[in-house]
């Protein structure tokens, strides 16, 4: 299978994601600018500064004519991650509920969280155990994600909300501690700290490799 | 213009005493119009023409085992093994970063890694080293708006490209109260022969500027020769602080990797310090060559900008390159694709001119070598000073109650002591995928390779040893550098500096300065370790006097084996401790 | 033209709070409901289109309001 | 009260340009001179306070001209 990166103007991590990627299938990065996704089989939307976080987070980036082609890719069902960056990019987009916010601080934070793993039957995280915490890195200045209350409310009730912070550690003053959340099919999820940072023990935790392998994985098993 | 401003000549008003001028009438065969004057003076200003500093560099040793670019080039680079090179710089932006801190210490950060990008190296990290007055107090608002606004530029700027800031130090002293330091070092990565010299060759080739638009950024001094185009009224209009955008430079080091894997360029160099003036009559002497420079060319973010202007102006996130002319349009495309203006603005001549032309007139036409390496140099007049120069530091812990369980933590908590994690966590230090070792977890930061081996860097300074014995001191402040690289297991490989002092005019300065570099070659010469490039910040004096003499030293080494990087702290119970010594 | 863009009513605004806060620290008193938002001017040929610039792009609507003004 | 603050004139506006070049990929034509800035809306007592607040908090005269609206 091969999973297929975003890149805009401003994007930072996508080298990172793709060797993330790599470790457990192929990967391939795609062009802000093209339309074709090259017959990806997952698409990953990394993190950065596209569009230099210019005018709102993500809301130049998301009318490239490679993301109107990843909003087809999603709406006929298949797996979009979106981490960071890629996490607002996909809520200006409208294919993930809410919007993220500046940080309480207002400062650019970057630290080690724990996240609560809150679902395991998705395709983002059947790799993980019930309630297992991931020790996954996070760094960015608007990542408080916000709902408003009815919206809010759904997203917990259909249960949309895969990831949070342990409890103390969110860094951001994200809603109910929401660290990352999926749409209502369940095949978009975005999550504002960085699993692509976290896969080889000599850099940090190998935490976030689950990740990818859910990814992996459920496609595998509808094959 | 006033009278009072008219009554004083432009070259004085310009920096230049009446000797280098008559030298430039000289050099020239003529008086030098408003376009070459204002070139003059920005290359023979202490900045270009390290007219102050040059003769005491020569001492710095420059060869080494590793040395693969030395002093001259945009940034130094050695070898670390499996074909690759890293190439760093450690930069000052002291001045812009008292003005207006966030913005001047992100273009600080912005100037460095051009600077690396420049020599054909993906920038891979970044370091900083700062110096504030003391934020303890009450009256210490001002230092507190410094630090909180330079550490957010330096993160924002860092941040913002996918470099990471992997380490770093900060000092808070009286001396520094007028005059912040705000030293940025970069470094960057390539493969040997992807190494890139700035030298233009081949007359009939093209000269590309890309990047931003060029305004009327950093005119500043120049602007005594503005004509009356822009009155007295629109001063504002000649913004003295530049807007870092680190979204532009983003799109400018990829398009620049870019041009360089394709094997399209003959040479590259960064904008700095004199915009166009420094780097195009650079890229000329270096290939000893002319260029001609047609300035309506120029993509301008403003109507009506002067000649003068457009070759001076400080515009941040631009590059200039030079192109054979069969690859212009490819160069034009990879541009395009970034995003990123490009405009073919000259020619390569043989005729070892700089020429600016504006619409087909040549408005002025200057001999390369004489603005390039014909400044004049100045012997310093060093004196030891007979009294001490700077106040003794207070001792504010009574050291009478040898009550060390209060001691201890009043220590810990001082501003000079305190954790630095308040700083650190506002940088990305992780992005790149490279960091086993990030600030707080050794003392010197670790990068691994793609073979499995690592490099380490460590920035250091310690101006009040320096202050109190200019050799010595700088010796310990090499040697601590050293010894932090030591830690982590890792043999040094290159060294990189910034001189910050005070007005090398006056004698104790001079002798400051002297026995500094004296102390940094023994040192360098004694750890075998060569000086592939710096920088030198002079007149650091505020109303409070002179700064301390605060050289930053920067090294990087390298370490067989990243997954054995030494850190901090004690790993296990039980384990012996020991202190090891020389 | 100018386009006001303003956090929406109840949502958080950590700026505007900053704001507030360091405000009795430098002497002024009597402040209060500080919001921080963005301003947009531009010049356009056509006013007609500004509405939908505003919804497509220049504003959030879930989380920002906005306003023309000219 | 509101005060609008704005890139001086000059300065480089890297916001407004990016707005500026993403505007016609959307459709929208006839767009120029945009320049983003900052909104700020708070209630004062005492309004006079106001332009000593400008200047020594809400907006970074070296960078920035303001207006204040009411
Ligand atoms: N303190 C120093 N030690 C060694 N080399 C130095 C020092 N200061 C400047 N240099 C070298 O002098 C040259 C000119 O420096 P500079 O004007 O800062 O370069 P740039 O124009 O690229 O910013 C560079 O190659 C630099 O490495």
């Amino acid at each position: 299978m091969k999973f297929g990166v975003l890149r805009f103007p401003g994007t930072c991590d996508e080298v990172d994601a793709q060797l993330a990627a790599e470790r457990v299938a192929n990967a391939e990065i795609l062009w802000h600018g093209d339309r074709d996704l090259k017959g990806v089989d997952a698409i990953v939307v990394p993190g950065g500064f596209s569009y230099g976080d210019y005018l709102r987070v993500g809301a130049i980036a998301r009318f490239s004519p490679l993301m109107e082609s990843v909003i087809d890719f999603a709406k006929q069902g298949g797996p979009v991650l979106g981490i960071c960056n890629g996490f607002q990019i996909l809520c200006e987009a409208g294919l993930l509920p809410g919007a993220l916010l500046p940080n309480r601080s207002l400062r650019f934070i970057c630290r080690q969280v724990d996240l609560v793993v809150q679902r395991t039957d998705t395709p983002f995280t059947n790799a993980c155990e019930e309630g297992e915490i991931l020790s996954i890195p996070s760094k960015h200045t608007t990542g408080c994600w916000y709902a408003p209350p009815a919206l809010h409310e759904q997203v917990e009730a259909n249960g949309q909300v895969l990831l949070r912070y342990a409890p103390g550690q969110n860094p951001n003053g994200s809603l109910a501690d929401v660290a990352g959340v999926s749409n209502e099919a369940g095949n978009v999820f975005g999550l504002m700290p960085h699993p692509e940072h976290a896969v080889d023990p000599l850099t940090g935790s190998v935490d976030g490799l689950k990740l990818f392998t859910s990814i992996r994985d459920s496609l595998a098993a509808h094959v | 213009m006033s009278d009072a401003a008219a009554a004083v000549p432009a070259h004085r008003a310009l920096g230049l005493t009446d000797s280098e001028y008559d030298l430039i009438v000289e050099k020239l065969g003529r008086e030098p119009n408003a376009v070459e004057l204002s070139m003059f003076s920005l290359m023979w200003s202490e900045h270009c023409s390290y007219k102050h500093s040059k003769k005491l560099l020569r001492q710095l040793p420059v060869e080494g085992r590793y040395l693969l670019m030395g002093p001259g080039e945009n940034a130094g680079a050695v070898d670390v093994g499996g074909d690759l090179a890293i190439a760093f710089k450690v930069e000052s932006h002291n001045h812009p970063s008292a003005v207006e801190p966030f913005q001047g210490a992100a273009t600080g950060v912005g100037g460095i890694l051009r600077d690396i990008f420049a020599v054909g190296a993906r920038p891979i990290a970044v370091l900083d080293s700062l110096r504030f007055g003391e934020v303890g107090g009450d009256d210490s608002a001002r230092s507190r708006y410094l630090l909180e606004h330079a550490v957010g530029g330096i993160g924002h700027y860092g941040n913002s490209i996918g470099v990471p800031t992997v380490g770093g130090e900060i000092y808070f002293e009286p001396p520094y109260e007028q005059n912040c330091l705000v030293n940025a070092m970069a470094l960057g990565i390539a493969p040997h022969d992807r190494l890139t010299r700035s030298a233009a060759t081949g007359p009939g080739n093209t000269l590309i500027l890309f990047g931003a638009l060029t305004g009327r950024d950093g005119i500043g001094g120049a602007s005594v020769l503005a004509s009356a185009e822009l009155g007295e009224d629109d001063a504002d209009k000649r913004p003295t602080v530049q807007i870092g955008d680190p979204f532009a430079e983003k799109k400018l080091l990829e398009c620049s990797l870019e041009l360089l894997d394709e094997e399209l360029l003959v040479s590259l160099q960064d904008l700095g310090a004199a915009g166009l003036t420094s780097s195009s009559s650079e890229m000329a002497s270096k290939g000893g060559l002319g260029l001609d420079i047609h300035v309506d060319r120029v993509p301008v973010r403003e109507p009506g900008m002067e000649p003068f202007e457009i070759m001076v102006s400080e515009s941040q996130e631009r590059m200039l390159c030079v192109v054979e002319p069969d690859k212009v349009d490819a160069v034009l495309a990879v541009c395009e694709k970034w995003e990123t203006t490009a405009t073919a603005i000259g020619e390569v001549t043989d005729s070892g001119r700089l020429r600016v032309l504006q619409h087909g007139e040549v408005v002025g036409d200057m001999p390369v070598p004489a603005l390039v390496d014909e400044c004049p140099l100045y012997d310093l007049e060093p004196a030891k000073p007979a009294a001490a120069v700077y106040p003794a530091p207070e001792r504010t812990l009574a050291a009478a109650d040898d009550d060390l369980a209060a001691i201890l933590p009043e220590l810990l908590r001082s501003a000079n002591i305190a954790s630095r994690l308040p700083v650190f966590e506002q940088y990305d230090w992780l992005v790149q995928s490279r960091t086993v070792r990030r600030p707080d977890e050794a003392d010197a930061a670790v990068l691994t390779l793609p073979d499995g081996s690592a490099i380490a860097v460590s920035i250091d300074g310690s101006g009040r040893r320096v202050a109190a014995d200019p050799y010595r001191g700088t010796v310990e402040n090499v040697v601590e550098c050293a010894a932090n690289l030591a830690c982590v297991g890792a043999e040094p490989l290159g060294l990189t500096n910034c001189l910050n002092f005070g007005n090398p005019e006056k004698p104790h300065i001079a002798w400051q300065l002297t026995e500094s570099v004296r102390g940094m070659a023994d040192a360098c010469r004694a750890l075998d370790t060569p000086v592939v490039g710096g920088n030198v910040s002079l007149y650091n004096e505020g109303g409070g006097g002179p700064i301390y003499p605060t050289p930053v030293v920067g090294i990087v080494g390298r370490l067989p084996d990243a997954a054995r990087a030494g850190r901090l702290g004690f790993a296990h119970a039980g384990d012996a401790i020991a202190v090891v010594r020389a | 033209m100018r386009v006001l863009v303003r956090p929406k009513a109840g949502i958080l605004d950590p700026q505007g709070q900053a704001v507030e806060r360091a405000l009795p620290a430098l002497g002024f008193g009597g402040v209060s409901q500080v919001h921080v938002g963005r301003l947009i001017e531009l010049e356009v040929e056509d006013p007609a289109q500004l509405p939908a610039m505003c919804e497509k792009l220049l504003v959030n609507p879930l989380i920002e309001d906005y306003e023309i003004v000219s």
